[in-house]
């Protein structure tokens, strides 16, 4: 069951009116303008054992991402293709609000969007993660992990996730006599072939005004969120509302307008981490 | 499991579809409320096989006092698939999927109902989903503003939604699970009318800026529609519609 | 855990006292006589994407089944016979009694009784589903939804479980070189060969009234309840008394004889359901 | 899983018993109560291999507040197989059989105690069954009720129980794993003798309308020899029957 | 989460007092020193449908374990080895603190330590286990059950299991055509190649004193324990400190030669219990 | 799971190990304090490739409020692995290793928390293996005492572990992951060196009382070195040790 969550009174009526005097000015309280993300830190590599992985840090927001690529068996629909999964869970350490368990319906809805993102558009290709066809594929994971929640986990976790992917090589195996197949994970064979890179853009709506990566106190006095799923071509490749109010259709296409132009500064980050890595 | 359905056709050379509908048509539609006794409210929405049923109970004294909150009646939804609903057996456990649509659904329906009237309390909506051809969640929502008004529970307004879809490059109008699978992309949407607001939003697939807003309002279009019927339903107790 | 239940005070004493001022008459609320079930409308092929459905409603209590099969492995020690598996879920929307989770004691016991009343006098020839004998065979799965409680479940759902494998229709398959089977579900075959139709009949005892179907708030009064599974030809193919009291021998005894009579009622409901289905 | 034994001869030329039993015939039995030392009432039933344990505690405080009762003492049952207890491990999570029987013995025990005395307490039984060999759940009942009495809750009487058949067509007491997988009906009954009750029926497999009378007669008439075993050994402690 | 215990407040300051007062005399309230354990008895064969069995009594405390012996595939880095499993339930009969559920961290943490005391040392020979090597072994699951606690279960399950080791055979069976293997475990074959006798030794610090084999009045006045594991030869085999306190240096080393010495009267009862079972 | 590398040499004829360490030698180890924002303590600790990371949060309120003493806080504290930090992925639900490491873990902290001063409450200790090469257990308790620190939570002193090991018959310290598996036995210890205790022990393995009594020395020895360690970074929040 989904309940209506508990909301945290945070961020008091008076701050509230302190944001939204800001906002009319185009203006926020860590400086930036209503339109621009934070400063994005992206590092690669930060988990020698596993295949692939990287940190994003959207101001205080910390999420690490892990690749492991194991063998496995194929989808009877799809037996050509490898298998991706996403998965994400919110630990007690990045916020007073998690709690020790499975994932809670946030978790979840995260890790989904981030799934969807990627594989509607067909970012990482899986057809060449067939080892025999039908027989035996690569599976790959994909573990967020949030470390510090300082707000806008959707784009944080995306970035992290498509670093990581980046970074991940498909480890080197034998193939036996016996058809059973060997891998070998202290050798680091090719990288993944990814056809797109994909960000997500969050905008939440504040009485009026669409702002783009909300922090904690932010999304406190936010009303909704939109995640707005960019490819370097700027094609809208997934969206997803979340939160308790509605939006009109004119603030949707704005918030999808806005979410092109923000993606930019994700991908210059994403890139440069890349190329650095 | 979904099969992708490599080089089908789905729009014929009459711009037809694979069901012969128009890309703006949506299925048979049929909505009764009030079909079960114990629940406060109830209704059984039907958008071509896929059949929907929701309940309401509420507001009540919710069974974890600590979900209570001080000025509002919490809403509490579960979207839940019978086992027979769907081609391969559903495991009766909920899904990761089941508990994503349950946020979704719930979000949908909160921006509609007036729930500071009842602080304190819980107001429960249950979707089952008796048989799924697509727009399962978008049904869910249709039906559980009917069974919040067949509850008397005070609303802003009624929801409906609908799927749109992208396929073979057209814009198409309630997809069915064929057309969800085999398509390009795939736009539940939920809208409450009367006080001009989205209330469900996703995007599953590609559209460009363009096919999304054309995608939007072939949607919202829909979406008026089918809240017009609700108010008759709720007027006449059924309405059926056979199709456009 | 099996704990006492808290029973709701839903009928008051004075309540009590009239329902059994009428029972001294022979009549009851409703207008039935002690031994009469209520009204039974069962309809099938009320799912077309089940191999199998019914709803089946007794006065206001409504119980759908739905029949999937699939081909799977026999269990070890049957290899020649396919496999029934019965499962009962007691939805939330059914009554305010009813909580989300995994089914719990009354569900089991419920899906157990319809599954073993089924079993024991071989309703459902097994052997007829064999595909390839210790390799593949069919699996079929009852799968029993509570819709709306207003007592007696087990005969509600006993109708419903009995019509819908009646209306089932096992999927065309082809065998493969590889031996695999491929199922097509969209194209229906052959029925299941029943050899037995069964059904239950609930007798409750109440105070020194044995009364058969009871209804909700009958159950709410009642001390003790017997379910009594009879065959076409009224022999007894199961049994199980349940409710926290106890019933004497010549009350056991003289529900069986109850049973077989009421038995009638259910057949031809059933029969007349199956025939126009 | 039991494995049918087809073809298998359970009642030979002069009428007796696989394991060379008259049908109407108790395997050994014995009984032992006060086993245990931390539990307010215990007792160990064995009827031939099979070995039950019981365990009472309570009244007590309910660890869920939630489930206490005004007016009564509630009673918590657990049936619970040892993973050694049975040819193939048990797994040690709870099965929907015994989520089943734990109810079935419950409403055992439930018509002789007098709950009424211990308002707003819990009174707790734990079974465990040590080795199974058919006739656990009513093997459990009868050693519910010792640990009951050793722990001094007061009862309207005792209560034991006891599973009767039919194999090869012949009605038969006591039936053991044997006789059960192989027999066409296993009927376990358990009643209380001292105010005329039956408070366990269950009957799985086909019985004639005589057969099921005889069946009765048969179980009740060992639950009083059992029930008059009880009550010796709640005067000594301990007391076995090496078979009738 | 591990979350600090509700100590009961069974053995009140006073009788702490007078424990004390005892050991000071190097006394017990049980009439014994501080470094014998309490009367050890042990009988194997308790469950004839077990492949091996045994009941352990220490003074009140009982512990049953229970082998069972199946056929299944190795683990990969293992192919030639069977496997053993340790498991233990702390079932609510035996303790008002026990709750019926999975088994929580003081069940968790018994069996893994009894589980690592036997397989560090080898104390059975896995690799004779192996049927098919790489394909089929033998699969022991030693089951330990607790059926009565007045203290110092460590020790109890340790003997309890390793009797019931010593006990077991394992079943014949038949090799099919087909390659199956078929168990008959009506017919008990050769006994368990066990290499080394292991027993735990578990002592309390009180205060500034160790005694060994605690009752449950003094684990609740204990600060903390030390489970040592000692094999025939006075080998240290395995240790564990358990329990909310610390202990100095010496300590660890002054119980490692008391669990030494106190090893003796286990291996007795236990070697007695086996050549008599 | 890890392999067994039979045959392997662990000391070469130097006596040194395969990544050309002295027996007696810490691989290269980095503490830091303060990196996380939400945390009221928290603590990176980094000991060869094992990166163990430390959150405290409290005293706080408890959520279950039934887990409260009246005399003293409750520590709570849960060991977990990400699911990238071991060769194999790593299933994120809790394993039964998992479950006594947070016991063990707990109980190497409660001896130095001082913990009376704050009843009622609870103080919450969170462990994230980020990346497993050996000592994950003890390192998680060095970076569970920074992080208590960086908490302000009042201590009797601070605690540090390492594992000792024995491999090709020598005593080693800081055993990584290849030596753990491949060697005789694996000590892990972790201890107050301020207050006089060691407050976490395990032996897996097989060793004589003279080489526990050396593995003991060795650890304490290394402990010491840790402890000082941490005291400097709680002063300059970070510090790196290049290997020794």
């Amino acid at each position: 069951m989904s309940t209506t969550p508990y909301k945290l009174p945070i961020v008091p009526m008076i701050k509230k009116q302190s944001y939204l005097s800001l906002y009319r000015k185009g203006a926020r309280i860590d400086g930036r303008d209503l339109e621009t993300p934070r400063n994005v830190r992206i590092e690669t590599g930060v988990i020698e054992k596993a295949e692939g992985s990287a940190i994003a840090r959207l101001g205080n927001t910390q999420v690490i991402a892990g690749v492991k690529i194991d063998v496995g068996s194929p989808f009877r629909d799809t037996p050509d293709q490898g298998v991706l999964t996403v998965h994400a869970e919110f630990v007690p350490l990045a916020s007073p609000l998690f709690e020790p368990g499975p994932p809670d319906e946030n978790a979840v809805e995260l890790a989904r969007v981030v799934d969807r993102s990627l594989r509607e558009v067909g970012a990482v290709d899986l057809s060449s993660l067939a080892i025999r066809p039908g027989e035996k594929v690569w599976m790959l994971w994909v573990d967020l992990y949030i470390l510090d929640h300082d707000g806008n986990l959707f784009d944080a976790s995306m970035l992290a996730a498509m670093a990581a992917l980046l970074d991940a090589r498909l480890p080197e195996y034998e193939e036996l006599e016996s058809g059973e197949i060997m891998v070998d994970k202290s050798r680091k064979g090719e990288p993944l072939k990814i056809d797109h890179r994909v960000v997500t853009v969050t905008i939440a709506k504040v009485d009026e005004y669409l702002i783009v990566d909300p922090t904690l106190d932010e999304e406190t006095i936010a009303d909704a969120k939109i995640v707005v799923a960019v490819d370097e071509e700027k094609r809208i490749v997934g969206a997803q509302k979340t939160g308790g109010s509605g939006m009109t259709r004119e603030e949707i296409l704005k918030a999808v307008d806005i979410a092109g132009k923000a993606s930019e500064v994700y991908f210059k980050a994403l890139n440069e981490a890349i190329s650095k890595g | 499991m979904t099969v992708k359905h490599a080089g089908l056709r789905l729009i014929d050379e009459k711009g037809l579809r694979h069901d012969g509908r128009r890309p703006d048509e949506l299925r048979p539609v049929a909505m009764r409320v009030g079909v079960l006794s114990n629940a406060d409210g109830s209704a059984l929405f039907e958008i071509g096989k896929t059949k929907v049923l929701a309940a309401v109970y509420g507001p009540r004294e919710p069974p974890q006092r600590h979900t209570m909150l001080p000025d509002r009646a919490v809403l509490r939804v579960r979207y839940h698939m019978a086992p027979f609903s769907t081609m391969d057996r559903k495991s009766p456990a909920p899904s990761r999927r089941e508990i994503e649509l349950s946020k979704v659904i719930r979000e949908a329906l909160e921006p509609v109902v007036i729930a500071e009237l009842y602080p304190r309390t819980a107001i429960d909506v249950f979707v089952e989903v008796l048989q799924a051809d697509g727009g399962t969640r978008t049904a869910g929502v249709t039906a559980a503003s009917l069974a919040l008004a067949d509850a008397g529970i005070p609303m802003k307004g009624l929801v409906a939604g609908v799927a749109v879809g992208k396929v073979d490059g057209v814009i198409v109008l309630d997809v069915d699970e064929l057309e969800d699978s085999a398509g390009e992309a795939d736009l539940p949407i939920a809208a409450a009318p009367d006080i001009g607001l989205i209330t469900l939003f996703q995007l599953n697939g590609v559209l460009s800026r363009q096919e999304l807003e054309e995608a939007v309002e072939m949607g919202l279009s829909a979406i008026r529609r089918l809240v017009d019927m609700e108010k008759e339903t709720l007027r006449s107790s059924v309405t059926v519609m056979p199709g456009e």
